[in-house]
This record gives C-alpha cells, sequence and structure tokens, in this order.
C-alpha cells in the first residue's frame, strides 16, 4: 500500500509543478492567487500522505486542517486587498494610495 | 437554546478532535467550548433560535450525495474539455441571469454554492432572488438552475 | 456584462451574502481547532504560537469579510488591549512566580510549593499555561496589526 | 490484498488525476474565468475522493463488532470533517475571487472575438 500512496504523492507533486507554470507567470494578480489556492489543496493532500508514508498520521492531520484554513483565509485577504489596491487606483477620489 | 446547542455540537468536535479522555483534557475542552459558545454563539445560528434546522440537516443529507454525484460527472466534462486538442471549439463561455423562487437566505446560499461547485458554472453575483452566472459551455448554461433548484426546495423549504 | 458590472459595484461590493454565510458557519469551528492546537501543545505540533495564530486569523477573517466595524463590536479595542497586555503577563507572571518559590526561571517543578500536585504534573501544568498567555499575546497583536495596517493608523474603515 | 486496498487505490489514483487535470485546466484555458472552472471545482473533486480513499484505508482494521481502535475510527471522521470543510470553503472561495476579477473588470474571453 505504500507504494500506491508513493506514487500518489509523486503524481501530486507532477501537478503542483504544473500549477506554478500559472502561479510564475500569470499574467494578473488574480490568476496568481487561483494557482496558490490549487496549489494550497495539492498541499493538503501531500501532508496527509507523507503522515502515512512517516507512520504519523494523527500529526500530520492537524497539520493539513491547519494549513487548509489558512489557505481559505489566504485567498480571500489577497483577493480583498488586490479589490480595495485596485479601486484605490482607478479613480477612487480622495482616497490615499 | 441557541447557546446549549452551540455547546453541545463544539463538545462533539472536540471530542472527535481532540481524542484524550483524562479528567484534565476533558476539563479544558469544556472550558474552550464555553468560551467559543459565549464569543461566537451568535454567528452559528445567526437569525435561527429555535430547532427548525435540525429539520433541515437531516434533509440536507440526503441532498448531498445527488450533488456529489453531479459534480462528479461533470467534472469528467471538464476533464475532456479540458485535454481535447482543439478545445477553443468546444468551449463557449456566456453570462446566464435567472431568478430564484427560493425564499429564505440559507436555501439561496445552498444554491449559489452548489452552482459554483458544479464544474461548468460559477456564481458571480447573488443580489436578492437574482443570479448571475458564469457558465463555461452552453450545455452547462442550459441546465440552469433546473433540478437543483427543486431539489434544494424541497430539501430546505418543505416544498 | 458592462451594466452587470455596474450593478455589482453598486450593491455593495463588501458585503457579500455567500461568503458572510459560509464564514459564519466556518468560524466557530476555526476557533475551537485554535483552542485545541493551545491546549494539546505538549503532545502534538504546534502550541501556543500556532494557535493563536489560528484564533487571530479567525478573528480577521472576520474583519475581512463582515468589515472591521463588525469585528471591533465583536473584540473591540479595549478588550484587545487588554489581551495584549495579559497575554506577556501570563508568560512573565508564571516565570517569576518560579523564581519566587526557589526554582530557577520558567522552572514549573518550583510551583509545587502553592499546591502539591507533584513535580511532574505541575511541568505538564505549567507549560500549558505558558503556552495560554503566549497565544492570547499572539491573538490579539496579530489582529492588532492587522486593524493598524488595514486601516492605515485610523481603526476605523478596513480593508 | 484486500478488497479495500483496491478501493482505496482507485478513489486515490482518480484523486490524483483529478488534481493534474486541474493543474492542466488552469494552464491551457484562455481566459481567467474559465480558469476558475478548473482549479476551483476539479480541486474540490479531487481532495474529496483522495481524503476518502484515506480515511477508508484508515478504518482497515476497525473492527466493528468488538468496537476497539477508536483512534482509527476518530481519525477517519477527521479526514470526513476536512471534506466538510473543503466543501463549505472552496466555493466561497472561488465567488470570492471570481466577483472580485468581474468587480474590477478582467474581460472574458468570447468565442465572437476570435472569429473576428
Amino acid at each position: 500500500m505504500n507504494t500506491v500512496f508513493l506514487i500518489a504523492a509523486l503524481g501530486l507533486l507532477v501537478s503542483t509543478a504544473i500549477a506554478m507554470v500559472r502561479v510564475v507567470g500569470g499574467p494578473t494578480v488574480l490568476d496568481r492567487i487561483v494557482g496558490v489556492n490549487v496549489v494550497g489543496a495539492q498541499t493538503t493532500i501531500l501532508l496527509i500522505l507523507i503522515g502515512y508514508l512517516f507512520d504519523n498520521i494523527s500529526m500530520f492531520l492537524d497539520i493539513a486542517i491547519a494549513y487548509a484554513m489558512l489557505n481559505f483565509i489566504l485567498a480571500i485577504g489577497v483577493t480583498k486587498f488586490f479589490l480595495r489596491r485596485k479601486s484605490a487606483r482607478g479613480g477612487g477620489g480622495g482616497e490615499e494610495h | 437554546m441557541a447557546r446549549l446547542v452551540t455547546f453541545f455540537i463544539m463538545l462533539f468536535f472536540w471530542v472527535l478532535i481532540s481524542g484524550m479522555f483524562d479528567a484534565f483534557h476533558m476539563t479544558v475542552g469544556a472550558l474552550c467550548c464555553l468560551l467559543v459558545t459565549i464569543f461566537s454563539h451568535d454567528l452559528l445560528f445567526y437569525g435561527r433560535p429555535d430547532l427548525s434546522w435540525l429539520r433541515d440537516i437531516g434533509k440536507i443529507m440526503g441532498y448531498f450525495p445527488w450533488l456529489f454525484c453531479q459534480i462528479f460527472l461533470a467534472s469528467l466534462e471538464i476533464a475532456y474539455i479540458a485535454l481535447h486538442p482543439r478545445m477553443l471549439d468546444i468551449i463557449d463561455p456566456r453570462l446566464v441571469r435567472f431568478r430564484t423562487r427560493l425564499r429564505n437566505t440559507l436555501s439561496r446560499v445552498t444554491l449559489a454554492q452548489s452552482i459554483t461547485l458544479t464544474p461548468g458554472t460559477i456564481t458571480v453575483n447573488m443580489a436578492g432572488n437574482e443570479f448571475t452566472v458564469y457558465a463555461l459551455t452552453q450545455h452547462a448554461a442550459e441546465g440552469l438552475p433546473g433540478e437543483m433548484e427543486e431539489r434544494i426546495a424541497r430539501a430546505l423549504e418543505g416544498d | 456584462m458592462r451594466e452587470l458590472q455596474e450593478e455589482a459595484k453598486l450593491r455593495m461590493p463588501w458585503q457579500d451574502v455567500i461568503l458572510q454565510t459560509s464564514v459564519r458557519v466556518l468560524i466557530p469551528f476555526i476557533q475551537l481547532f485554535g483552542l485545541y492546537v493551545v491546549a494539546h501543545g505538549h503532545y502534538s505540533p504546534g502550541g501556543g504560537f500556532q494557535g493563536g495564530v489560528i484564533l487571530g486569523a479567525a478573528i480577521i477573517l472576520m474583519a475581512l469579510v463582515f468589515g472591521l466595524p463588525a469585528s471591533k463590536h465583536y473584540i473591540s479595542e479595549n478588550v484587545n488591549k487588554t489581551l495584549s497586555i495579559t497575554g506577556p503577563l501570563v508568560y512573565c507572571g508564571i516565570g517569576a512566580l518560579c523564581v519566587l518559590f526557589g526554582g530557577s526561571f520558567l522552572d514549573y517543578s518550583a510551583l509545587n510549593k502553592i499546591l502539591p500536585l507533584g513535580p511532574i504534573a505541575w511541568r505538564s501544568f505549567g507549560i500549558f499555561l505558558v503556552e495560554l498567555g503566549v497565544g492570547i499575546g499572539v491573538m490579539s497583536i496579530m489582529l492588532r496589526i492587522y486593524r493598524v495596517l488595514s486601516s492605515a493608523g485610523t481603526i476605523d474603515q478596513g480593508l | 490484498m484486500s478488497i479495500l486496498s483496491v478501493i482505496v487505490a482507485v478513489l486515490l489514483l482518480l484523486g490524483v488525476f483529478f488534481f493534474i487535470i486541474g493543474a492542466v485546466g488552469i494552464v491551457r484555458f484562455p481566459d481567467f474565468y474559465s480558469r476558475l472552472h478548473a482549479a476551483g471545482k476539479c480541486d474540490a473533486l479531487a481532495t474529496a475522493l483522495s481524503l476518502m480513499a484515506i480515511a477508508l484505508f484508515n478504518i482497515r482494521d476497525f473492527d466493528w463488532a468488538l468496537f476497539q481502535s477508536w483512534d482509527n475510527l476518530r481519525v477517519s471522521l477527521k479526514i470526513v470533517l476536512i471534506i466538510l470543510f473543503v466543501y463549505v470553503a472552496s466555493p466561497a472561495a472561488t465567488h470570492a475571487i471570481t466577483k472580485a476579477a468581474f468587480i474590477v473588470g478582467i474581460e472574458p474571453w468570447e468565442k465572437r472575438k476570435r472569429n473576428r
């Protein structure tokens, strides 16, 4: 069974590498956010698989839950920040930059 | 009442994630649940202090398997599109607007989340009972809101 | 397309019903998980700092989605200041108490003289208390940094 | 190799397959909104499938009659909690990003533009 987990983890690494293309070369900031979100979702699974490979599932599970939560908060936070910055630049009037 | 229910939900959650049943950890757990209850009980049951949500949860559990099945089928379609060599000929993105007949906020939000979860469609905006949905293909656009709305209406609004 | 954009801008782009409803359900669980990480610091990964970060992130999430005034209603500035003093005070207080009872700084077994539980139980309990202090401090100071940075010093509107 | 192992392997590899589809999708699709289709949703499904596989694998030596090894069952339920969390949080994040892009004014790709 460890072999299957190892293969799955390698597949996840490959897909992370593909998603990184969008993170590095995305035309807009929002593209990069999407890329980072995808990488975060893959990392959650990867952490749990690592937990199995190291025989310490209950420890890595906590890290995975925290990672999923912070990933969600990161997406919303960066989105709001970008929205605010863009609207301030695009003629918000008297707002400071 | 809402506080009591929140406390027991939190206690259940604590037992699930903690897994240590000595006196010290259970005491700490009960204290933590109490703290969260005091701070956040009005977040979890905003505007619904009665027990009507219990019935809703039971009904919505029957909705999830169908949703999961839909998500799986639609994901296969997205996979077909994403791997197709001449992808640009297949996709035809468009904005769709429609009005829903769902009444309360929770069921509308459930509908919006389900639409977003089903590949091929994303909820762009929800203002009142008007949804703006971005659909990837014509086939996905035609399937809106359709059966999903009916099922949610049956599950959450009881008609 | 164009008028749809205008409409989406007009109707309070910061207040999003879908996001608010989802976040409202999630926040109590995130808080409880943060408390769990603080409380189980000596058995599992994590501890005071990490749990404090998760607790602070829950309230930052609230400030992001409901607006800064709502989060100030939840934890006001005065309470936040008190908490950010309490956290380091608990940490230093435990350490100083150990010195007072004849040990070195943060040598918890010296606390045995207050309440005879045995030095080993006191070590475990002392670590828990210190981590509680660290958690409270990290939470409130993270929240404070977010509030000051997001509103450019004047804590009124936020991101 | 029991039947459980086969189910676990199939679910896990299916999840990884959907992850790769999502990654390929966000690289190949022409505009921002269609990239979101690939990203947000294939990932939710792939996460659910992989986590289900792991949860099933975790209760492989759980004895239902004696109700021993309570810890394994607890870990599996915890994994199910992650699935529920992802299914509430992921569409909300996708929706937030979409709405932000919509307000900022990123133009969607349209078919007739290309034909012109």
